[in-house]
């Protein structure tokens, strides 16, 4: 156990590498002279030098990588010359709304799909699975960027409720429940699309579990259906749960980008979306870096867990 | 078999049918036999023989769609055919108990092997979490496990097939049942583990006063290990008696034609083994006379047109369904 | 019957699995012949080595020592062309008849596929080929030739698989528990099926098998392996009849008899055995032989003759 | 004997079922429009009628106009397109790299495929929407071609997984040794033996991912990352919808619906041919 753990988190700081050369890299890709571009309209003899000091532009590329990473391992991703503002703190601003929107999804999804899937394995083809099925194949097929679209245009417009709409996000801190209505169509909205694939999931791992030999065994033991369910199938049938929800949290940042950009909810994604609008290039970088760091890691938490809860993953 | 000792099974005229894409199957037909206290019976037959579905059906483990079971199991008087799971639950694990064919898969990978056996306890006869602890480490030196207190949090990938049966064992008896249905126990271990799993039971039986019926599709598992003997072709009983009648004076030709196309150490080396012809008969599409009649060489016209029923041979309690049956005093080549 | 040329001659054959702490001696040096014509029984209990022993013969796990010499030509470090040439007169049969037949093709192009590997026969020779085997193995290709492997059952597609092991008329035939996924009665008819074959086209087997009693009904010699050495080998009927190694001994003690009169092993085996991982010094048996002592702890016993061809590895062999 | 050698008929298939056919006629149509979009009786997508904005449907519009007169119609048939275009270039990219690559790591086994493996468990534990958006955004200007090369980039370790597993379900069956062990060459043996007994699975999986690659695209479209205006596709129509979301919802509703329906024929051919094909056992 304790070799695994040491080698994910090897592996998990090889990977990290790799991605800093991957963002690091970013601003290569820009046809021409970087410093043009980062610099946008503010390209002054004076800014210049500040960004060649900054990023070591006029050295080789090794040592502005290792100038950079110095940076950013001292919490410096460098600061804005669009908007003059440090890096670092418009993502602290931005990054709390988006892990808001991703918890309340989650819980929505996870309380919505497990008791669901419990009740479609226990009679396959039965008129609830059926409908489920039918129901959740059907989401599957409907784009997050639409299902908002729908909802800002049923819900929003058509029935007007309040505080729903584009631009009418209200920080945690300024006021709870104002900030929950706001926050209603966009969790929701990433909810969908969790509930139907962790529904699907578990349900066909419970429906292969509950077909074997043990929970055979488990009844012939005498005990009743309820506590077989959820001591017996419910375990081994949620490690690809907990695989694709931990895979998943990748793609919620990505609808939560198409959501916030509708309604203009200032998250990282819209942060983002606007700072590739306004050619903010360090504040896209930064963005990038920190969220698939930060999307790695919870891929690792989740394997660490799914470890927990099957002992044989780490026997091999 | 005395004439005043109970019959703690019986089964009458059970009959077990499953509905599938492709028709109807009857993968167990009118099976009727008796067990008494302390007594063991074995039941043989090769693949597809309704051996398995028997045994679960006796168990009312069936699930309950796309099934029918009709006939009835009466065990220690209580009715199973027709009984509702929770009805069926207090009888599990007191009444009748049931030892799973492949230990790597009839126990749960993610729960250690401690809690898989006092979760018994608790749940059924309502033991204090220390007590069915202790409870649960003495049933696991039972049936001879060493180290039994640090294996008690050990997980089923860390034990052998050998140890693993063995654990499957002691969470059976966890609530001393009267009845333990053992559905090929000893199949996929090694020889010499299956000798020490077969003597385990066997022990264990007397110990405990159980009855045991013992499936098996071995021939050698059952011979000298139960007192009376079943077997089964095509979801019937087709022969049944005590088991050195079965051995010594079969009178169905399957009978024969099993115990003559297994091989025997005892044979010299190159003996020419009798095979039957073809293959077991497909259950949804079985013949109307006698199912074995195709592969049978003593098959007539009768055979193939009329189901023959149960006839008592000469030995009291030995029967047989054929219309032409073996005379009676042969003996296979076998001895 | 038998030349006392060697058809397969094996020495110090090792196989290693994994590497430094997790290194298994799977077979951890063994010596054998195999004589033209004969069949040797090869048992033991799961994970002695003895499937591995058939493997790294046809050479699909790779040898880690020692030699295969077959026909005299040293098989253990050809490459390309020459192993596959070599496998062509070496074929083997496995466990699992299903999963040994692609579920896609149609049989006769399953049986012919050796034939179009080596292009060694082409056109209605090849048909015709391939029409004689399937008929040899009981089935009839005009009937069944182009249904697909997955349409037949167990016992059938060993037959299948005997048919495509023969079309190169291999002088080697290795059977890896070939009969153990059968039922009792076509278990019959497929050794009956081997022995038949095994005379029409004067074949040499090693028959791999757990089961004692079929392996005594096949086989002219046996071997008997424990944790990757072999502990006993000798002819059959003697082999059984007295054995000489106390595992030997044993193994055929817990052998169930389908007699009622068989007597009931009061005293069994103990344990089980132990890690490959960590095999006991000297004699790998000593841990569960009632008869070891301190000399089976420090010293490894070498195989030696009891009796003509009946070789034993053990300090202290039982006399009958 | 040969007389008592029943065989099995071959397990009885459910029918793929009159929905999967008609998937397969929308999907037809989809394609086929969408390569004759020039030769049909089609408006010009790009024509601004300025005496029809905002209209809802009629018979001179058939889905209505936009608020600049631009008929819908058309533009959801020239915008399915891109649709098109970028799913299956994606997938062409994708399925060109990763599937011989697993086939062969599989077969291989070994160092090689330690490497390969590690190296696109790496790749596959970068979130790809988020590498495919910050590539997008440096790599300017942006085309058609970038965005396919891109996608098609990223999705390589998904096939590549996918193909592996498959492969090696089937590498490590007994009729491959056998194959071996009569002396069948490498190739042949990739060809021959496990080829088509992944076939099944990798025509679900690319059908699943084209669908996943044109979600990606619209996405991309929806937050002005793809092909730029007034070039109509799906994801840009719905962008370009939302201001004008209380005054006109046709706007939004019939791009919406295509699309949905695109991805749906996708999703249902593919998953009808997993359980047809009964590969339910290779774990996805």
């Amino acid at each position: 156990m304790i070799k695994y753990v040491a080698r994910r988190v090897a592996l998990l700081i090889g990977i990290s590498f790799v991605i800093s050369i991957g963002s690091f890299y970013l601003i290569h890709l820009l046809p021409g002279d970087p410093a043009v571009f980062i610099l946008g309209t503010n390209d002054s003899p004076a800014n210049r030098a500040i960004l060649f000091k900054q990023l070591g532009l006029d050295r080789s590329i090794v040592t502005q990588y290792l100038i950079w990473i110095g940076h950013v391992l001292h919490g410096n991703l460098g600061i804005s010359f669009i908007s003059h503002n440090s890096v670092v703190s418009t993502i602290k601003a931005a990054l709390p709304i988006d892990l808001e929107m991703i918890f309340l999804s989650q819980i929505v999804a996870f309380a919505s799909a497990v008791p669901l899937a419990m009740r479609s394995a226990r009679k396959p083809d039965g008129w609830l699975d059926r409908v489920l099925g039918a129901g959740s194949f059907t989401l599957l097929s409907v784009p997050p960027f639409i299902i908002i679209v729908l909802l800002v245009l049923f819900v929003s417009i058509k029935l007007g409720v309040a505080n729903t709409g584009p631009a009418s996000f209200v920080p945690l801190s300024q006021n709870f429940l104002v900030n929950l209505e706001s926050l209603v169509l966009p969790s929701f909205t990433l909810s969908v699309g969790s509930f139907v694939v962790y529904y699907r999931v578990l349900r066909s791992d419970l429906i292969a579990t509950l077909q074997e030999e043990f929970i055979t065994m488990a009844r012939s033991k005498g005990i009743s259906a309820r506590r077989i369910m959820w001591r017996h199938a419910f375990r081994p049938s949620s490690v690809a749960l907990l695989g694709t929800a931990g895979v998943n949290i990748g793609g919620l940042l990505a609808s939560g980008f198409v959501v916030q950009y509708l309604l203009a909810i200032p998250g990282l994604g819209y942060t983002l979306i606007s700072a590739i609008d306004t050619s903010d290039y360090l504040l896209v970088q930064g963005i990038v870096l920190v969220v698939s760091v930060g999307v790695v890691f919870i891929n690792f938490v989740f394997d660490f867990i799914i470890n927990i809860v099957d002992p044989r993953i780490s026997r091999e | 078999m005395s004439p005043d000792s109970r019959h703690l099974l019986e089964v009458d005229q059970l009959s077990t049918t499953f509905a599938t894409p492709h028709g109807l199957l009857p993968a167990v037909s009118e099976v009727s036999f008796t067990l008494q206290e302390d007594e063991t019976i074995g039941i043989v037959g090769e693949s597809g023989s309704g051996k398995t579905v028997l045994a679960r059906t006796i168990m009312g483990l069936q699930p309950m769609t796309n099934i029918q079971v009709e006939g009835s199991v009466l065990i220690n008087g209580f009715q199973v055919v027709g009984a509702s799971d929770p009805e069926k639950r207090k009888h599990w694990g007191t009444d009748v108990a049931m030892v799973f064919q492949d230990p790597m898969t009839s126990l749960n990978p993610v729960m250690r092997i401690g809690k898989q056996i006092d979760e018994t306890l608790r749940v059924r006869l309502g033991m204090s979490r220390q007590s069915a602890k202790a409870r649960a480490i003495e049933l696991l030196t039972l049936v001879g496990i060493p180290s039994s207190t640090e294996r008690y949090d050990a997980f089923p990938g860390e034990l052998s097939g050998g140890m693993r049966q063995r654990v499957v064992i002691a969470t059976a008896l966890a609530c001393s049942p009267k009845l333990l249905l053992a559905d090929e126990p000893t199949t996929g271990l090694d020889v010499t583990i299956q000798a020490q799993i077969l003597n385990l039971l066997g022990e264990l039986q007397q110990r405990l006063h159980m009855s045991v019926v013992l499936i098996t599709h071995d021939l050698g598992v059952v011979a000298t290990r139960t007192s009376r003997l079943i077997v089964m072709y095509a979801g019937r009983v087709v022969e049944i008696g005590e088991t050195r009648d079965i051995f010594a004076h079969h009178r169905m030709p399957y009978t024969r034609a099993l115990l003559d196309s297994s091989p025997r150490i005892s044979n010299p080396s190159h003996t020419r083994l009798l095979a039957i012809p073809g293959r077991p008969p497909n259950l949804l599409n079985l013949p109307n006379g006698c199912s074995f009649a195709p592969r049978c060489s003593f098959a007539t016209d009768q055979c193939h047109n009329e189901r023959p029923p149960l006839t008592p041979s000469s030995e009291p309690g030995h029967s047989f369904a054929c219309w032409n049956p073996l005379p009676i005093s042969t003996r296979s080549e076998m001895s | 019957m038998t030349s006392h040329v060697p058809l397969l001659s094996v020495r110090d054959l090792t196989v290693v699995f994994g590497s430094g702490s997790h290194a298994v001696s799977a077979v951890a040096g063994i010596s054998f012949d195999i004589f033209p014509g004969e069949t040797l029984g090869l048992v033991g209990e799961s994970g002695c080595g003895k499937s591995t022993t058939g493997k790294a013969l046809m050479k699909i796990v790779a040898p880690t020592s020692g030699s295969i010499e077959l026909d005299g030509i040293d098989v253990t470090r050809q490459k390309g062309r020459a192993l596959r040439n070599a496998r062509s007169r070496m074929q083997m049969i496995f466990q699992d008849p299903i999963s040994s037949l692609n579920p896609r093709r149609r049989i006769k192009d399953i049986v012919a596929e050796p034939l179009d590997c080596w292009k060694s026969v082409v056109g209605v020779e090849r048909d015709d080929l391939v029409a004689d085997l399937l008929n040899k193995v009981g089935i009839d290709p005009a009937i069944y030739g182009n249904r697909y492997a997955r349409q037949f059952s167990g016992g059938q597609c060993q037959r299948i698989s005997i048919a495509r092991s023969l079309a190169m008329r291999p002088k080697l035939l290795i059977c890896d528990e070939m009969v153990s996924a059968l039922d009792v009665s076509v278990q019959a008819q497929i050794l009956n099926l081997l022995q038949d074959l095994k005379e029409e086209y004067g074949l040499t087997l090693l028959f791999i098998a757990h089961d004692l009693a079929v392996v005594k009904n096949v086989s002219d010699r046996v071997a008997v392996m424990y944790l990757g050495k072999i502990c006993e080998i000798g002819p059959a009927d003697n082999l059984y009849h007295s054995p000489a190694h106390p595992y030997t001994k044993a193994l055929l003690g817990a052998a169930l008899e389908a007699d009622p009169d068989s007597p009931v092993h009061g005293e069994v085996l103990q344990g089980e055995p132990p890690s490959p991982l960590d095999p006991p010094s000297g004699c790998r048996f000593r841990t569960r032989c009632p008869y070891a002592t301190e000399l089976c702890a420090n010293e490894e016993p070498q195989p030696r003759e009891i009796a003509p061809g009946h070789q034993v590895a053990c300090h202290f062999p039982l006399v009958p | 004997m040969t007389d008592l050698l029943a065989v099995e008929p071959l397990e009885a298939k459910t029918p793929l079922g009159p929905l999967f056919w008609a998937c397969v006629a929308w999907l037809s149509l989809n394609v086929l429009a969408a390569i004759l979009a020039n030769l049909l009786p089609l408006q010009d997508p790009l024509f601004q009628n300025y005496s029809a904005l905002n209209a809802g449907p009629s018979l001179h519009h058939l889905l209505g106009t936009d608020d600049l007169g631009r008929d819908i119609f058309s533009r959801i048939v020239f915008g399915s397109r891109i649709s098109i275009l970028v799913g299956i270039g994606a997938m062409f990219i994708g399925f060109g790299i990763g599937a011989p690559l697993g086939m062969l790591t599989a077969y291989r086994r070994g160092k090689f495929d330690h490497i390969v493996t590690t190296m696109m468990y790496v790749l596959l534990a970068f979130p790809a929407i988020i590498a495919v958006i910050a590539v997008l955004s440096f790599w300017t200007p942006r085309s058609i071609l970038k965005i396919i090369i891109v996608i098609g980039a990223a999705s390589i370790p998904l096939v590549y997984r996918v193909v592996r597993a498959a492969s090696l379900s089937v590498a490590t069956r007994d009729f491959v040794t056998a194959a071996k062990v009569q002396g069948a060459s490498s190739l042949r043996i990739l060809l021959r033996e496990i080829l088509p007994n992944i076939t099944p699975i990798m025509v679900s999986f690319l059908l699943i991912g084209i669908a996943s690659v044109v979600t990606l695209e619209g996405a991309l479209a929806f937050l002005g990352l793809s092909v730029n205006p007034p070039t109509p596709s799906w994801g840009n129509m719905i962008n370009e919808s939302r201001t004008v979301l209380a005054q006109n919802p046709w706007l939004v509703l019939f791009p919406s619906l295509a699309l949905c329906l695109f991805l749906l024929s996708l999703n249902f051919i593919g998953d009808r041919l997993r359980t047809y094909f009964d590969v339910s056992e290779v774990k996805l």
